[in-house]
């Protein structure tokens, strides 16, 4: 049995982690490093500690011990796929939640997971070590040690080859720690199409249906749903059994995604497998009724899976839209500042996962992902509308984000008609452009915030007025 | 009843509004219509007889609005002079937009750059952006080098 | 099509319908009395117009007409099973979102609609217009028109039965405008059982499954939850079917609860029928992912259902939390006051439709309902450790509320082991005291708060200390 | 560093602390213990190493405390006198809890009563309650009369 554990890391999944955690009556240490001190991911733990950074296995090992924490939850990012973490875990014996450390060496070199799969019967992308054939061109320049779209560069012709795979190589080491790279055949108009598994130390795994996350800007996800508009129920039944066997070709413990590759003739290939909890597992559980927190610790006592594949139903549809500190009619750079206000969408069907709140400061430390919004609601269409009004209703203050673009995303005609590959920002220039024109209301509105002098009568009567302050709409 | 006009420059335009205003009760002037306006809650005013939500931030002479769901930036000119922040556009300063590191400079002095050329990249939060020219011209200074961590708003290049 | 809806209604409820009015691409005005000048249920609609009593059926009709509404949605409460404001609806060309008047005047006379339930062949419960035989007592005084436990007395000798008959018929002629009575045979406990009801205008009819309200203060629902622990799948069935047949007998209309009583021996009896949006709805829209707010315009519109029985499926267990200004201890007395610490709890499974926000008054014009809490978890013991969890959380300050009384009944052995029924307050005398000593801490953290001078310079540094301002654990 | 001592009365006993403060850092000292206290974050402190939600409210010497999920109240005392608070309590004052209209007066003026019987019958939110005798005594006066709408804390009836 679990009693305490560690959470090595920071923002919305350790506020995710910690609220199942402490449902399960489980104490629950956040860690922090300086830039995070005020963070309100450490309101939501019993005890907090400071560590020196949240990418040292050793320390994160020492602090989970000196704590007396017998389990240590990685969220996703930092050492959530690093196979020194889980084996320091292991020679500590501290429970790490998550694969052994053997699965996450194996899964994390793209080369050798590919293999594995192949040897599987799994359909995988072709790909090259050196330079490739003159006609497989565009090729992709991956990281052999990473994911999340770091490292990560189209090529579209020889002539380019050297300098992307430099750069790339760069990014990757930085990034990874790795800078090795490789080669990949470029399926053109492809849709990103990943499946949730599970898996327990009894031989039983386990696929918890589909995600689609085929919006996609600088090779990162920022719009997920399920089920996917892609998937006929016989080729739901095809890949979700390819993931199963993926699962078992490498007796996966815990919560894991195997991602696909979907190219417009319906033909599916493995692309890697994250061996974590997800960014977008919220979409899953809002269609399943799965707690993924839950069943990871379960797994990790040693537990059985506690559904079988045909208990499982997904109802209604859900979205999710990551909630970034960028700009993205500057091409995505990041922004920083303090969240001066920050008011919510909220309602039936809406969750929000936040790792920031008013007054939070959003420095150039860490990821810029500031929450996770996501809808969940009968059918896609009414799945749609509603991000479209909690969107539309979010109030996110002093910090640039991309809370309009994603509204404009979310309301193309291709989107609602389920028209979906990773090249669909590139083909929808028109989510770029903030052309529309200023209302007069909003002139008016801003012109009453002008006070003429500190006394003005009308600042005493309506206090919130000018700050926002504590005033909420429910 | 205190009356007051506030000067607006929005996208290029001049806007002059004038407020008549009483304990959350007044008349906006506008572009020779009259509206009537109510705040009824904090964040929550009614204009012409229909609600809306809206938040106002202010920052010296610059003013961002929320409003229905979008954010809009105005700025404001001060009475009988022009504006700081409208005489700063397309000049040939490059900055850094944000903290980071310098990763590589791609131009030297004395060359010539196209519009959104890129000049300098920068490293931000794990990940590589590039800043670009903000107008075609000749590159007259170069203020970083490679390796170095800047300062939001740091000059880092001029143009001419 | 319906395009505009004026909500008849306030509170939670009215912020809840307009949500989903919105998300539909539906107008919304919102209506208010003079108290509730500044409730938010007003900042959630397109409009807001000024009206002199939520329970004038011409003014609502009159003002929709003036504000070019096409429907009225007329809530829970108030106007909503009132066949005066449907009438009128239909006289004047307005859509009634609810059952066609004759449906309201048959259901809502709690003896016309036992007789529609026995000839359908629906079993009730025994009763008398006059005095019972002594054999047959305790017996219930009921309102012929009344709903929510306003106008019921438990009567456990015939000594007691004028007394309670008078005390009964003042309090419903003030609620319902209605002063009959009728005595009704008391089953010893017995558990409240429900199920939701979907009929459109062209002779379909499901049922949505049920929900239990066994745990009742004065005759009033508190705590609700879905599925029941009392029912096995061929009881479900049968009582399901029985909940059906009840619509069709009266071609009912829109969305609708059909209660019944189950005893001890798994009997089970017609009660009544809500023709509404029920307030303890959003337990079956988390576990089955409708929106019933949506089936309701959809079918008032004259669309078909959207779902055949077949179609539905629950997953996970859901409990609902009536958060109410009152105090449990003495009396279960409403309380009055301003929200000043309003920070309700969040993350996944959680859902909260409140009808106030920080800085709201509470007066004694309106029924105490302040908000209702809503979890749901893929099982009955991580629900209830989810809401245990979340009203843990829950921060409500300035109204004295039931949140820590609803702490102590969702954190009884019985609630736990789902040993329900409408008597389970008066079995467990413990969730009423509060005898708990206060831990050091909290005298701590007060003193820390008597600042000494207004000067003080830790105020500067933390603002929010004291007043609890605008900080929000996320 | 400031220093400042508190007296609380809490369930019939008196706690004192003493706060020594500067800048959200110092020590609580109380009943022979000396406690080390950071305040994190607004209403978020850490006592004794451990982190802590608590919410304040102050209303004159009267002290409502959230923590854990539990609501306290705690009367404060000043410096050498007796709190007002603390000599309200097991009069024979009967008032209105809550604003709403007086439906039925259960006794007459000279009836003896007992501890926690019914004495007034109010309606207030659309529901009746009853005002309750908080101890045995003689009903000496009756300020109040059916149908009459009342404040809270208005006085409706005297027992001795």
């Amino acid at each position: 049995m679990i009693r305490k554990v560690l959470i090595a890391n920071r923002g919305e999944i350790a506020i995710r982690i910690s609220l199942t955690l402490r449902e399960m009556g489980i104490q629950t240490a956040a860690v922090f490093t300086e830039p995070d001190e005020h963070s309100p991911h450490l309101r939501a733990a019993d005890e907090i500690q400071r560590i020196h950074s949240y990418l040292d296995s050793q320390e994160i090992v020492r602090t989970a011990k000196e704590c007396s924490a017998d389990a240590i939850h990685p969220g996703y990012g930092f050492l959530s796929e690093s196979p020194t973490l889980a084996a320091a875990c292991e020679q500590a014996g501290v429970i790490f939640i998550g694969p052994e450390s053997d699965t996450l060496r194996t899964m994390g070199d793209k080369l050798e997971s590919k293999g594995v799969m192949q040897k599987a019967g799994i359909p995988t992308v072709p790909s090259w070590h050196g330079s490739p054939p003159a006609a497989e061109y565009p090729v992709l320049v991956k990281a052999v040690g990473g994911g999340g779209g770091k490292g990560m560069r189209l090529v579209e012709t020889a002539a380019n080859l050297a300098d992307a795979m430099a750069s790339a190589s760069r990014e990757a080491a930085s990034a990874f720690g790795d800078e090795r790279v490789f080669l990949e055949k470029y399926i053109r108009q492809p849709r990103h199409i990943e499946f949730q598994i599970l898996g327990d130390s009894h031989g039983n795994y386990i696929h918890v249906f589909e995600r689609e996350c085929s919006i996609q800007r600088r090779h990162q996800k920022i719009i997920e749903e399920t089920p996917s508009t892609a998937l006929t129920p016989d080729l739901r039944a095809r890949m979700g059994a390819a993931a199963v066997a993926a699962a078992k070709a490498v007796s996966y413990r815990g919560a894991g995604t195997v991602e696909f590759i979907l190219d417009p003739a319906g033909d599916f290939y493995f692309l890697e497998m994250n061996t974590r909890i997800q960014v977008e597992h919220p979409v899953t559980e809002m269609t399943t009724g799965l707690d993924f927190i839950r069943e990871q610790v379960r797994i990790a006592e040693g537990g059985k899976l506690s559904y079988r594949q045909s208990d499982l139903h997904q109802i209604g549809h859900s979205i999710e839209c990551r909630i970034y500190a960028e700009v993205p009619e500057e091409e995505f750079r990041p922004a920083t500042g303090t969240v001066e206000t920050f008011e919510p969408p909220a309602g039936p069907g809406i969750r929000l996962d936040s790792g920031v709140a008013q007054g939070s400061v959003v420095s150039y430390h860490f990821d810029p992902i500031l929450a996770k919004l996501i809808v969940s609601a009968p059918s896609r269409e009414a799945a749609i509308e509603r991000m479209k009004r909690a969107l539309r209703d979010f109030v996110l203050l002093g910090v640039r984000n991309n809370i309009e673009f994603l509204y404009r995303v979310i309301s193309t005609e291709d989107f609602a008609a389920g028209k979906l590959d990773t090249g669909f920002l590139d083909r929808h220039p028109q989510v770029f452009s903030t052309s529309e024109t200023i209302p007069i209301e909003a002139i008016l509105a801003a012109s009453l915030s002008i006070t003429p002098h500190p006394a003005d009568s009308s600042r005493a009567t309506f206090p919130g007025v000018w700050t926002s302050g504590s005033w909420r709409n429910s | 009843m205190t009356s007051r006009e506030i000067h607006w420059t929005i996208a290029g335009q001049d806007v002059t509004v004038r407020v008549e205003e009483s304990k959350g009760h007044g008349t906006f002037h506008v572009a020779g219509r009259s509206l009537p306006f109510r705040l009824l809650q904090p964040n929550w005013i009614e204009i012409d007889g229909k609600p809306h939500r809206f938040y106002v931030r202010r920052s010296g002479n610059e003013c961002t609005v929320w409003f229905n769901g979008q954010t809009y930036h105005l700025v404001r000119i001060e009475k009988g002079g022009l504006t700081k922040a409208a005489s700063i556009t397309a000049s040939g300063k490059i900055t850094a937009l944000m903290p980071g590191k310098v990763l590589r400079i791609d131009v030297r002095a004395g060359d010539t750059v196209e519009e959104k050329q890129p000049l300098v990249i920068m490293e931000s939060m794990k990940m590589e952006s590039a800043l670009r020219a903000p107008k075609a011209g000749r590159v007259t200074a170069i203020r970083c080098e490679p390796g170095q961590i800047v300062e939001m708003g740091e000059l880092l290049m001029l143009i001419e």
